[in-house]
Formats: C-alpha cells, structure tokens, sequence
C-alpha cells in the first residue's frame, strides 16, 4: 500500500481556518507532491484523542500526526505503548524525548517579538492590545514575544508604548477561555479599544475573526488587529484591510517534512523547531498598510530579524 | 356564602392585589440584591479585594444599563433571547417540552439568510419582511418534524428535538459548504453575506456607529404582544394551553391532539426560527456554523424564568441581555475574571428563579404569608 | 379515640371555607356531616387529617392539643381519609395504591409486595368488597376505584376514619355491604365521620348529625328523628321538593339510533358486545348497571372518544360512527362526563375558562381567531348564578370549588349548550339535595321541549325516578328493557337483571 | 366484571406476549434498518458514491462490534452513559426533569479526582473504592443543592440545574487553577493525575495494551442492578414512582414529598457523579474542564430511549457507545463526513424512539393493531 499519513485534529476540527487546517494542509501538500494517501478523524471532545488514535493504530498509518498541545497526553500514551509506531505531534514536545515521538514546536516568541516591535513603531495612542484564547504556552508565548518586542521598542526609541491584556511576569491577563466565539472576539477587542489601544492582537484562533469584524466597523485608522498562525490577509478576505500584519507558524512546511522524513526514513524522535532562521515562523508582509509603516521602521525590523536569527537578541529578555 | 352572589358580582374582575406586586416587583429586587451578596463574598473568597468588587458591581450597572451604548448591547443581547423564549413559553403552556430550539434557531437563521442573499433582486421593503417570514418557515417547519412524530408515534418530545438540534449542526455545516451557498472564495463554512435591503436596520448609527442596536427590537415587542394575544385571546392559545394543562379534558372538549401538537410546535419553531433570522438579519449579515451561539438553551431558562408569560418572558430576556452586556463589563474594568462572573449571574437567575427562598431568607420584607397548605 | 374541633377557622383568600367551627367526634359513634356543595365539609376534614393547617383553631385528640404538619402526622395520629377525589397513583396496580405510605417491608428496605397483596386480599374478602388486587387503577371504572379508597383505610386500620362522599359512585347492593362494613368499624370502638348527600343513607348510618351551612355549624341532632325533608331543610335552608314532575310522555322521532354496536377496551377486551338502542325526541332513557359492564366504553363511543369496531350510530338519521367529538357537539350532543375531575374540567383554568371548554369556537363566544372574553365572562357567570355554581368570582380557578360545585360547573355548561340529546353519565354525582332537584328539573325540562336524554347512573333511584325506558346493561348488552310510563317500575326486578339474572 | 374465562386469559397473555417481543426486539432492528436506508439516501443525496456507502456500513459494524477493540471501544464509551442514564431515569421516575447531569458529572469527576491525588497514600483496596464514592457524592450533593431549592421554594428544577450546570464550568475552571489541584508547572487548567491505584484497571490490556475497556463496566452492570431493585423493589423506590405519577396522592398518603425530592435528586446526581469518577479515574486519569465531553446531555436521550427503566437505559447506552465507536471506524474507513456520521446516528436514534413510525412504515410486519382510541 502507498504511504500513509493519518492525523488527529483537537477539537477545533479540520475546518478551523488555523493551526488544524493548516497541518492538514502539510498532509495535502504531501498527497500532491510525494504521492502519498492521508487520512484524518476529528475529535469532538477530550474524550476522543485516546479514542481516535487509538482506532488509527493497527499498522495502517505510517505517520500519526496530532495537533496541539491539547493532545500531549494521550499522543504520549499511545507511543509508548506502540513503540513500532511512529508519531509525531504538532506545536508540543516532549521532555526527555521519546523516541518515536517527533515534536514540531514554533519559536512563535520570534515572530512575535517584531509584531510587538512593529505596532509599537505604529500605534498612535501608545497603547497596544493583546487577549488568548486559553492560558497555555503555546498561546501564551505570542503574547511574551509581542510585549517584548513592544518593550524592546521602548528601549530604543525612549517611548512608553503600553500593551494591556498580558503580563509576561506573573503570567496573567484577558482569556476568552474558549477558541470559537466570535462574539468574544468582538467584545475583547471592543473593551481594549474602549481603553485606548489601537492595534489589538488576539491569540485564540477564528476568535480573532470577531476582533476584525470590529476594527472593519470601527475603520481601520481605529482599530488594527495583527493575525495569528496564517496569513489572515489571504484567509479573511473579506475583511482583510484590517490586518497590520500577522504572525505565521508554517505548520504545513513542517508537517511536510516530517513526513518526508519519514518516507526517507531519516524519523528520529525528538524536536524539529520552526524559527525565523527556518522559515517555521514568520512575520507576513504588510499588504494594504505597507505605506503606514516607514521605511525606517522597516529597516530596524529587517536588523532585529537578523539579531533574533544571530542570537544578538534575546528574545525571552 | 350564605345569599346568591349576583350575576356582575362573579364577573367582576380582580385587582392586582398586593401579593402580585410583591411576586413581580419586590422579590426580583430582593433576589438580585442578595445574589450580589453572594457574589460579593464569593469574590472575597477567591481574594478580590472590596475596591475591585465595587468596581465590578458598578460595572454590571453601568455595563448593562448606564449609558446609551450598554443599552444598546443589552436591548441586542436580549432580542434573540426573548424571541426564542417567547416560543418555548408557547411550547410549555402546551405541554411540550421543545428543547430543540437551538436546531430552530440554526435552521430558521440558514432560511432567511440563503433567501436574502437569493432574492438580492427584491425590492428592499418585501426583502427584510419575506427573509423574516422565510426564517419564520425554516424554523417552523423543522420544529413540526419533531410534532408531528410526537403526535403520530408517541415518541417523546424532548429526545426527538435533542436528535434534530444534533441533525440541525451538521446540516448547518453541509449547507454552508454548498457552492450556491458559501461565501465564493472561501473553503471554510462561511455563508454569502445577506444584501443590506435585507438586513434589520440599525436604529441608532446616526448618534453613534457602534450603537448595534436594530430592529429586530420592534420584532421582539410586536412578538411579545402577538403571543400574548395568542396565548390569553386566541381560540387556538385556549386549545394549547387547554391541552397542556390537562390533554385528556381537551381530548373530551373536542380538541384535537395531534393537531394541536403539531400547530404548537410549529409556532414555537417559528419564533425560534425568527430568533435565528434575527441574529443572521440583524447582529451578522451572514450564517456560520456558530451563529446560534448557545440562544436556543438559554431561551429555555428565559423561558422558565418569565414563567411562560409573555410579559414575564421579555422581562427575563433582557435580564438575561442586560447580565450578559454588563458582564463584559465588568471584566474590563475590574478584571473580573469571566469565571466569577458566569457565577454571579447564575446566582442572580437563582434566586429569582426560587421567590420561595428570598421570601424566606428576608421574612421581614414581606406580609405574612396566609392560608398557606400544611 | 375521641377528637375536638375547637374554634376552626381556615381561610382561602378571601373565602372563608369553616368559621369558628367547633365539632366533636366519639369513639364508638357515626358521626353524619351534612351540608350542601360548597359549606366547607371538605375543608373541615382535610384540616382534621393534616393537609392544610388551620388559620385560627385547634384540634384535640383525647384533649390534647394535636399539630400536624402534614398527612403524614395525621396519619401516624390514628386518622384515615377517603378523599372525595381519589388520591390515586393511575399506573400502580391496586394493592400497591392501598399500601401506599405504609408498605410492608423486608430487610433492606425490601418492599414486600406479596405481603401488601395478601393482606389486600384478607380485607377484600373479610369485607366483601370485590377487586382484583393486581388490576392497574387507571383500567378501573370510577366506582371500583372508590372501593379502593375504602380498602386503603380500612388497612390502615386507622381509629378515626373520614369518610368523604365514600357512596357516591356506589351501586345500592354496595352501599349496603358497604354500611355493614362501618357498622362492624363502630362497634369495634372507632370513631367514624361520614359525609354524604343522600340523606336516607344518613338516617341509616349516622348516630348523630351536624350541620354545616357557609362554613359554620348551623345545626345538631339525632338522625332517626328527623325526616328527608327536614334534614334536606336543615342542610339548604329552604323547603326541598323531591318529586319530579314530568309532562306526559310523548315521544317524537328518533334522534339516536345504535345499531349491532361493539366496542372494544383499550386491551383489546369487548367492552360492549352487539348493542341496539335508541333514544327518541322528548324521552329519557336510563341505562343502569353495574360498574364495569360496558356503561362507560358506550358513552365513549357515543360521543366519539372511543372507536367503534363495527356497528353503526346514527344521530337524526346522520351516520355518526365515525365523526369528530367536536362535529357531534356541533351537531348538539352534550355530554355530562362521569369522572369530572379528570377529564370535565381543567383545574388550573378559571370558572370562566372551563365554563366554556367545549363552546368557545362557538360564534356566541368568539368571533374569528379570537375570544371574547367580555361576553364569555359575562354568560359564565350568568350560567353559574343559573346553576348556583358557588364560586367567589368566575375568575376563581375552578380547582378550588368544592366537589360538588365542580360538578354543577360541568352541568351547567352542557345544559347551556344548544343541544337535542344529552348523554349523561353520573349527572348528579356529589351534589346536594337542592342542586338534584334543580339538575332534574332541567333534564325533564330538555325532554319536555324535546330533546333526547340517555343517563348512565348508579344510582338506581335516579334513573327510576327520572327515566321513561330503563335499560339494563350487562356483560356489554342490554339485558332488559322496563317501561316506565306505565306506572312504576319493580325495583327489585331492575336488580336482579343488573346481577344477570336475565342473561 | 365478575369472571373472566380461562381462554380469554390465555389470549390476552399470548397477545401480550408478541406485542413486547415486536417493541423489544422487531421493532428496533427494522428502526436501524430504516434509519441505514435513509442515512444511505442522504450519503447519496451529497454524492457520495455506493461503494463507499457500502464501506462506511460495514465500518459502522465492524467498528462496534466487528472485533475485541471495537467491543472494547463500545462499552468505554457505554459506561458513563448508563451510568449518567440511571441517574436521569430515577429522576423522571420520581418526576424530576433533572437537565443537571452534566454539571453533576462535572462536579463528581472533580471530587473523585481530588479525593484519589490527595489520598494517594491509602492502600490500593482502599483508595479506588474512596474515589469512586468520592465522586458520588459530589455528584449527590451538587445536586442535592437544586432538590433542595425546587422542595423548599418551589423554583423549578429544569432552570435550577441549568443554572447549576453553567455554575459547575466555572467552579471547574476555578478548581483547575487551585495550586493544590493543578498540575505542577502548568499554566492551563488541568488537575494533577491520580495515582495508578485510584485508576479503574484497564481489563484486557493482557491481550493488548491498546484495550481500553476498563472495571468501569462492573460498575455499571452493578448500577443498572442496584437502580432495578430501588426503583421496582425497594420502598424508597415506590415512594419516587408515587410521587412521580401522582405528587398529590403521595402526599396525602404521607408521604413527604420535599424528602422525596431531594432523596431522588441526590441518588440521580450520585450516579452522575459516578459517571464523572468512571471518565476520570477510568478514561483520563486526571480532570480538563471539557472531560465531561457533553455525557450528561447525551444521557438525556439515554434515560428516556431507555424509557427510564434500567434495562431499557442499559440497552440504550450500549446502543449510543456502539454508535459511537463505529462512527470512528466509519471516519477512518470510509472518510465519510463526521457530518454525516452524526446525522445517520440521530435517525437511528428518532426511529428507535418512534416505534409507531417504525410499525406505520412496515405495517405488514406486525399484527394489526385494535381497537385503539378514537
Ligand atoms: N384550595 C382552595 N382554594 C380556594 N378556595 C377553596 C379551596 N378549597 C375549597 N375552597 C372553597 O372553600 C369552600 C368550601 O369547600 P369544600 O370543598 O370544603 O366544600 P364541601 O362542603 O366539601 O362541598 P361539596 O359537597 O361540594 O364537596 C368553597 O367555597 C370552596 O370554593
Ligand atoms: N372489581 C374489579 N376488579 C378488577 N378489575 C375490574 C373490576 N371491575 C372492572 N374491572 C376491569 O376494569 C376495566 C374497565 O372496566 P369498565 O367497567 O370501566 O368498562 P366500561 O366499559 O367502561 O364499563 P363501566 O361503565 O361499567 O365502567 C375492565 O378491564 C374490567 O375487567
Ligand atoms: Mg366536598
Ligand atoms: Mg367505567
């Protein structure tokens, strides 16, 4: 039989318009190009990942891949109790590693770290607004990597840019507590405008399509909003004017190579890391705002990259 | 009695006496006030301090009701609620216990939406009234599955309406992937976007953009007077509420169950099905999956709580508006995390939903009861 | 056991069902309580077993002040009711309907069944009262379910026992093993209340009466010394006639036409089994019989609530075998339910409301999609002043009048009907002596302008007293037929045929 | 009726006889059949093609019971159902409409959880059975808490436990985030895990560790056991059916109804407790704050397709497990839409519960029905 790649969604399904589209993307890219046959099963509850990777096992899949930290668990489980069995698990990894796990996490911090860079550069009323959609780490490491892209913007140019909605040191700050509502979106971003700031980014999935159906109401010279995981110029067309930029993890690429890796039989257990250095994550072009964004600005953004890439900046302080 | 009452004695009305008042005015008063008590202490065990729990307390208010805007989100937020509500109240005094809702909702929603966008071409004032009508339809039509099974096999009610709210996700999610139906361009399950002739027109953009507030208010009011009509004037509101209360006299009166059944359920669908139409016409110009965001459930407690009276019904619909508008608030300004306050706003439907307890736990306020049973 | 009423008061709003009532009730003696629909008999009795606490007042057992909290204080006390609307669980079988409260019970919690039904058993055969202990109540006709009732405290073996209207679905021969039965309880040392209307079953049983008129005791005495028009005055306040006075019997067409009927029960059991008959303009037709041989699947399917398997009904030469209830009411049949709490009225709905349950699309009550309200409130409670249906207001919910003014309610609205037959099953049922004269007098007033009239009583002097053919139904047939124009009837003959002698 | 003859009984006895084996067995298998045909004519409907239908039944199949792990799959997923079932089956048995199962789960999942952490040092006899009563009671009490309210002030229990239900998602959320509960060095919601000797052991992992059927079973065979003997032979079970039928006549028999009430609610929440404690200490080993995974919603349909008898619910819940497991296989076999699976397990589920639409469809397969009401 041809080679298969099985993945297992969380409950967001493999429609989200985020990071489960976006795997599965990787698997379709794979389907067209290496010639392989991909499957998928949908969680609909927690309850489901033990369940459906359990009913994937049985020496039909050549690669189980699973998305998200919400998986962790149950992907562990099943590995080790199918060590012939090889996994690999999206945007989570795993300390000691095991061996036949390959974890594909983002160094999203990165990306976002210029993000906060860039809005400072941008915003009007020094204010900067951020949310998530659950208090864990792999959203959590957006909202890091904004604020202290903002505070590095501080440093150098002598400003008092403010972002509301996180605190990288004690951890806390504004959760939807869910990634679905869009009416959530719309009233987090309307709250962080009511208290002055102008470009919001939220980090909670199709959440965020809420917070851009306000900053399209509002207008643009209100409210921007930064996009998360794609390019949400080019995946919320509609409402695409609002975006300043956005902060990509190139999920599809990496769960590309896996399974590559796989095929080539070069699998090792262990991290495969996204970084600006790889093109794993990134930051999106401006598109419609590029003429907002001064070139200066541009040119310290282009420096930070390299610095981030070089190990002159420290990202996480 | 000893002498014969006369004729005009017996049909002389009666006055709203003062246990009325108390059970309508002074025990919701009294039940949100010890709801935020309870709230407060909850608060301070979770160690909020005193500053933020008045912070937040004045939140709710000004959220819900201090300015133009809280209006505004409170009297949106409640429009939904009170439609949907209004249908279930309809179902209860029939008997029926139509949780299916929500599936009502989602299909009267995709019915006004898909005939919006089709009949672009009508001329604006038949364009918002037919996709009203046509979401009407969607939901009534879905509603009178379930009332038709349950008057023809005996199948119970609530189980059917639970499988059809389960049918109505996914069929939301096949119709919303359907080329004449989807957003062009777009892979995700998103519907094209209704034409503006066909939306609920905002009332209030000309003082504020941001005002929400539309329409579909008018709806709502009209609904609440229509149903009340129904329920308490109509011949069919006295054959639904005649075999609701007791199914076997209606059956001896001569009504017909089975009908009866199936024309309760269908206008309680309709009224769902308007609530949908509401929201897809009037908050989002267009369908996704979510769009029915959970109304349908609330509407039951909306429903129960307004003890299915109309009146009672609008009352708590904007209650529950008015909790939801001034809860975003208050997460804002106090910080409040959104936990505390889904608490206190179950705390404050409790106690509203049990008069029993405030009068209890506040004897004092209230005259003594009498002639209560033993 | 002795007990003490002393100074009771119990309120409802502002109806005062018992004022200052002070009552006494004696161990070893049959107490009557007399008093017409709506003076507070009920009310009185339900404070004395627990179920509603009394305003002003208290109760004494052997002179000790007594509180109860709920029927079930009453009930450890010593004090057994039969309520005058069953208390009955439909899908329990009887013998679970009577241990209900006071299961037997094994280890564990264990509730033993075998034991309730044995001991069910011992009483139906001790007492004579035949039921089937595993029979299920809602599959029962109305006066087998009083039985039950009577069963449920006799098990209790309670030392006061109430008795409210326990005789008003009874057959004569019941009411007659029935009074064995409290006789053998008084002279076992119990004290007995009974609350009836039928005032020779008074004078039969009770050892001393009270009288209570608009919620107070207006009067004592000794039953053997007064006569039926004396204690029919005491109760009313006003002279009662108990003639009924008819004009000759002159019958025009038929209006009804049952031919070659069979009706089956719900569990496939014929209930009637090939009957003719038929009812002519300007005649009352009674059918009598003991419960349970078919009386009521008949008027079911007269009034088309139940199916008929084969046979035909004609009404005014008019196939009706297959037509709506609602198109049979439209076309003026009228029909008095014998269960009226169940299926006559709607407790929670106004007087108003139930007043016009089977009328309101009519075009006196309603025009178009709606109901006047006006107009409906305005006949109801001229209806209800027609029929003295004593109730504080139309608005009242009809839940709250008293047994027998519910009964008057169902009447009046089915008599104020434009009607040409009246079927009518247990038409006085629970009401006073005052209130049969008037529902007599305005059946025979239906048949002396022409209409037709069926009556379906157990109360075999009713259907004597008012009927111009009697019927009797047995085992699903009409087993004899006696003409009651000619003269009077043999009784005992109507008996025997009830019992199957003619079979 | 004086007598009836002999060869009148046997009849009756006999027609009874295959009327319930047409409702018990007949009856169902045509239901499926039926729902297959239509589900089958939906699948073509969006193009799907014939083999695939064809493989997607046998996945149906062979994924609930076509082999070990499919069984395995089936009654892992049947075990909280039923036991979340009973627990609403006792309710509507004493005429409760307790819609709180979900928050009862939620609530006993919690205590169960804690309890088997906290605890971990107890011996292995002493620590899973703990739990596990642990879980029931927490499930008891929270619902005790509606009881309690619906016998003392009236307020009804339907928007009680709705209430208590959003109530228990943000105590679970606020437990979650406890330092004594969450897991170490964890930001997100989610408790620590139990200890192996608090978990439900796993049975067949002998065979194969992928097995996940687990001792959960025993508990709920024992389940549907204990609520057969208290609701059909224990006297606390007779007071619940009296009050459930006739409220009115329980009371004036004595019985006290706001006992019952109460009574009834706590054992109905203990067993949705219960179902939390098989999830957690069965399933996850430790609590998230969607480990409810909707149980208490589904057991709703559970309980009254089972119409609230214990084996009705027994079955019922085996039915939804197996439903369950194969539409996975379905998924994965045939890449058929989870869309589609959904809406091919409701129409199982309406036809089942319609055993009058069934007996109208095909009438010719059952005997002709008589003498029904008019
Ligand atoms: N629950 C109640 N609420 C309001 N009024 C009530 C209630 N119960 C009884 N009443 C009123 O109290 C009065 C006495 O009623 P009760 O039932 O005691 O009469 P009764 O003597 O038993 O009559 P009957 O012979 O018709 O049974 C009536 O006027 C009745 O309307
Ligand atoms: N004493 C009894 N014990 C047990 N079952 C009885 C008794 N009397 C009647 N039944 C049963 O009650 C059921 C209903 O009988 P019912 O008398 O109501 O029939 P019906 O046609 O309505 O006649 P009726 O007008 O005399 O009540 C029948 O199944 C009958 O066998
Ligand atoms: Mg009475
Ligand atoms: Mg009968």
């Amino acid at each position: 039989a041809a080679f298969t790649a099985c993945q297992v969604t969380d409950t967001g399904g493999i429609d989200d318009n985020s990071f489960n589209q976006t795997a599965w993307k990787g698997v379709l890219d794979a389907q067209e190009q290496l010639g392989i046959s991909g499957r998928f099963l949908e969680s609909q509850a927690e309850t489901d990942y033990e369940a459906n990777i359990n009913s994937l096992l049985g020496g039909q899949c050549d690669i189980i891949i699973t998305v998200g930290f919400l998986l962790g668990d149950a992907t562990k489980a099943a590995a080790e109790a199918n060590p012939d069995q090889r996994f690999s698990i999206v945007d989570y990894s795993y300390e000691p590693v095991i061996p036949n796990v390959l974890g594909q996490i983002y160094a999203t911090d990165e990306a976002a770290f210029m993000a906060g860079y860039l809005a400072a550069g941008v915003s009007e009323t020094g204010i900067l607004g951020v949310f998530g959609g659950i208090n864990i780490p792999t959203v959590t490491v957006f909202m890091d990597g904004f604020v202290r892209g903002a505070e590095y913007y501080n440093a150098q140019h002598g400003t008092a840019v403010s972002v509301l909605g996180w605190n990288p040191e004690t951890k806390e700050g504004l959760f939807t507590n869910n990634f679905d509502s869009l009416d959530d979106g719309r009233a987090f971003a309307q709250n962080l405008y009511d208290e002055g700031a102008d470009i919001v980014l939220p980090v909670a999935g199709p959440v965020g399509l809420g917070s851009a159906a306000l900053a399209d109401e509002l207008g643009v010279e209100k409210l921007k909003i930064v996009g998360v995981d794609a390019d949400l110029y080019y995946t919320d067309t509609e409402k695409q004017h609002v975006y300043l930029t956005s902060i990509t993890k190139q999920m599809d690429a990496t769960v590309m190579q896996v399974i590559e890796n796989t095929m080539n039989d070069t699998f090792e257990g262990g991290n495969l890391v996204g970084s600006l250095s790889n093109g794993g994550v990134d930051l999106a072009p401006f598109h419609d705002m590029d003429a907002l964004v001064p070139d200066s600005l541009k040119q310290e953004l282009a420096g930070i990259r390299q610095g981030i890439i070089d190990g002159t900046i420290a990202v996480d302080r | 009695m000893t002498d014969r009452t006369t004729t005009e004695k017996l049909a002389r009305g009666r006055l709203i006496g003062r246990s009325e008042f108390e059970d309508l005015v002074l025990v919701p008063i009294i039940a949100v006030a010890a709801a935020l008590i309870l709230g407060a202490l909850t608060m301070l065990a979770t160690n909020v301090d005193l500053a933020t729990i008045g912070r937040s307390y004045v939140a709710l208010l000004v959220g819900s009701v201090g300015s133009l805007n809280a209006l505004s989100e409170t009297l949106t937020a409640a429009t939904p609620l009170v439609l949907a509500g209004l249908g279930l109240a309809l179902g209860f005094r029939a008997g029926l216990f139509n949780i299916g809702a929500e599936g009502q909702v989602l299909m009267g929603g995709m019915a006004a939406v898909i005939f919006g966008f089709s009949f672009a071409a009508l001329p604006a004032v038949l364009l918002l009234p037919l996709s009203l009508l046509a979401g009407a339809l969607g939901g009534a039509l879905y509603a009178s599955v379930a009332g038709w099974l349950r008057a023809t096999t005996g199948a119970h009610e609530v189980i059917l309406t639970i499988m059809l709210n389960s049918i109505s996700y996914r069929l939301v999610d096949f119709l919303l992937s359907l080329p004449a139906v989807q957003k062009t361009g777009r892979a995700d399950p998103i519907s094209k976007s209704v034409p503006e002739a066909a939306e609920l027109p905002r009332l209030l953009t000309w003082i504020d953009p941001n005002l929400r507030v539309h329409a579909g208010i008018f709806l709502m009011l009209a609904a609440v007077a229509v149903i009340f009509w129904v329920l308490f004037r109509s011949k069919l509101g006295f054959e639904f509420r005649a075999s609701g209360e007791n199914p076997e006299a209606a059956r001896f009166a001569g009504m017909r169950s089975g009908v009866i059944i199936v024309a309760a359920m269908a206008a309680s669908g309709a009224l769902a099905g308007l609530a949908g139409a509401n929201q897809v016409l009037g908050v989002l110009g267009r369908a996704t999956p979510g769009f029915s965001a959970g109304i349908g459930f609330t509407a039951i407690s909306v429903a129960l709580l307004g003890r299915s009276h109309p009146v009672g019904v609008l009352l708590a619909g904007l209650l529950f508006g008015a909790l939801e508008a001034g809860g975003r608030q208050m997460q804002v300004d106090a910080g409040v995390s959104i936990d505390l306050i889904s608490i206190i706003q179950a705390l404050i439907i409790v106690f509203i939903a049990a008069p029993l307890l405030v009068r209890a736990i506040f004897p004092w306020v209230f005259r003594r009861a009498q002639g209560a049973k033993g | 056991m002795d007990i003490e009423l002393r100074g009771v008061t119990k309120r409802f709003g502002e109806v005062v069902a018992n004022a200052d009532v002070n009552l006494t009730i004696r161990a070893g003696e049959v107490l009557g309580l007399l008093g017409e629909n709506g003076a507070g008999k009920s009310t009185l009795m339900n404070v004395l077993s627990g179920l509603y606490r009394p305003d002003e007042g208290e109760i004494l057992i052997d002179g000790e002040p007594a509180r109860f909290e709920g029927p079930g204080d009453a009930i450890r006390a010593g004090i057994g009711m039969v309520h005058q609307h069953f208390m009955l669980v439909p899908v329990f079988t009887v013998a679970e309907n009577v241990v209900l409260g006071v299961e037997p019970t094994g280890r564990a919690d264990f509730l033993d069944l075998e034991t309730a039904r044995r001991q069910v058993h011992d009483i139906k055969e001790k007492y004579g009262l035949e039921v089937d202990p595993d029979a299920r109540i809602e599959n029962l006709p109305v006066g087998v379910q009083q039985r039950v009732e009577i069963i449920k405290v006799l098990f209790r073996s309670a030392d006061v026992l109430i008795l409210d209207e326990p005789t008003a679905v009874l057959t004569p021969q019941e009411v007659e093993e029935f009074f064995g039965i409290v006789r053998a309880l008084r002279d076992a040392g119990k004290a007995l209340v009974f609350i009836t209307h039928k005032l020779n079953e008074i004078r039969e049983i009770a050892d001393r009466i009270s009288v209570i008129r608009a919620g107070r005791i207006v009067g004592e005495g000794d039953p053997k010394r007064l006569d039926r028009k004396e204690l029919a005055e005491m109760m009313v306040g006003r002279p009662v006639s108990f003639d009924v006075v008819k004009a000759p019997y002159a019958p025009g067409r038929t209006l009804l036409d049952v031919q070659d009927l069979t009706i089956l029960r719900d569990n496939d059991e014929i209930a009637v089994d090939h009957l003719s008959l038929s009812v002519r303009s300007g005649e009352i037709v009674g059918i009598a019989g003991v419960q349970g041989n078919g009386q009521s699947a008949l008027i079911e399917a007269l009034t088309g609530l139940r199916r008929a398997a084969s046979g035909q009904i004609l009404f005014e030469d008019q196939d009706i075998t297959h037509a709506s209830v609602r198109a049979r009411h439209r076309m003026g049949i009228a029909h008095i339910p014998e269960d009226r709490q169940r299926v006559g009225i709607i407790k929670n709905f106004t007087v108003a409301e139930n007043m016009v349950l089977d009328t309101y699309y009519d075009e006196r009550f309603s025009s178009g999609p709606q109901i006047n309200w006006k107009t409906v409130n305005a006949r109801a409670a001229a209806f209800a002043e027609d029929f003295d249906v004593r109730t504080p207001s139309v608005f009242e919910s009809a839940g709250h009048l008293s047994g027998g003014n519910q009964q008057k309610l169902v009447v009046a609205r089915e008599l104020s009907r434009e009607i040409t037959l009246v079927v009518a099953g247990q038409p006085t049922r629970g009401l006073d002596v005052g209130s049969i004269e008037y529902i007599h007098k305005r059946l025979v007033e239906a048949r002396d302008t022409g209409d037709g009239v069926l009556i379906i009583s157990s109360e075999l002097d009713e259907i004597m007293a008012l009927s111009d053919r009697i019927l009797v139904m047995f085992k699903g047939r009409i087993v004899a037929e006696f003409d009651a124009t000619q003269g009077a009837v043999d009784k005992g003959a109507v008996g025997l045929a009830m019992a199957g002698a003619a079979a």
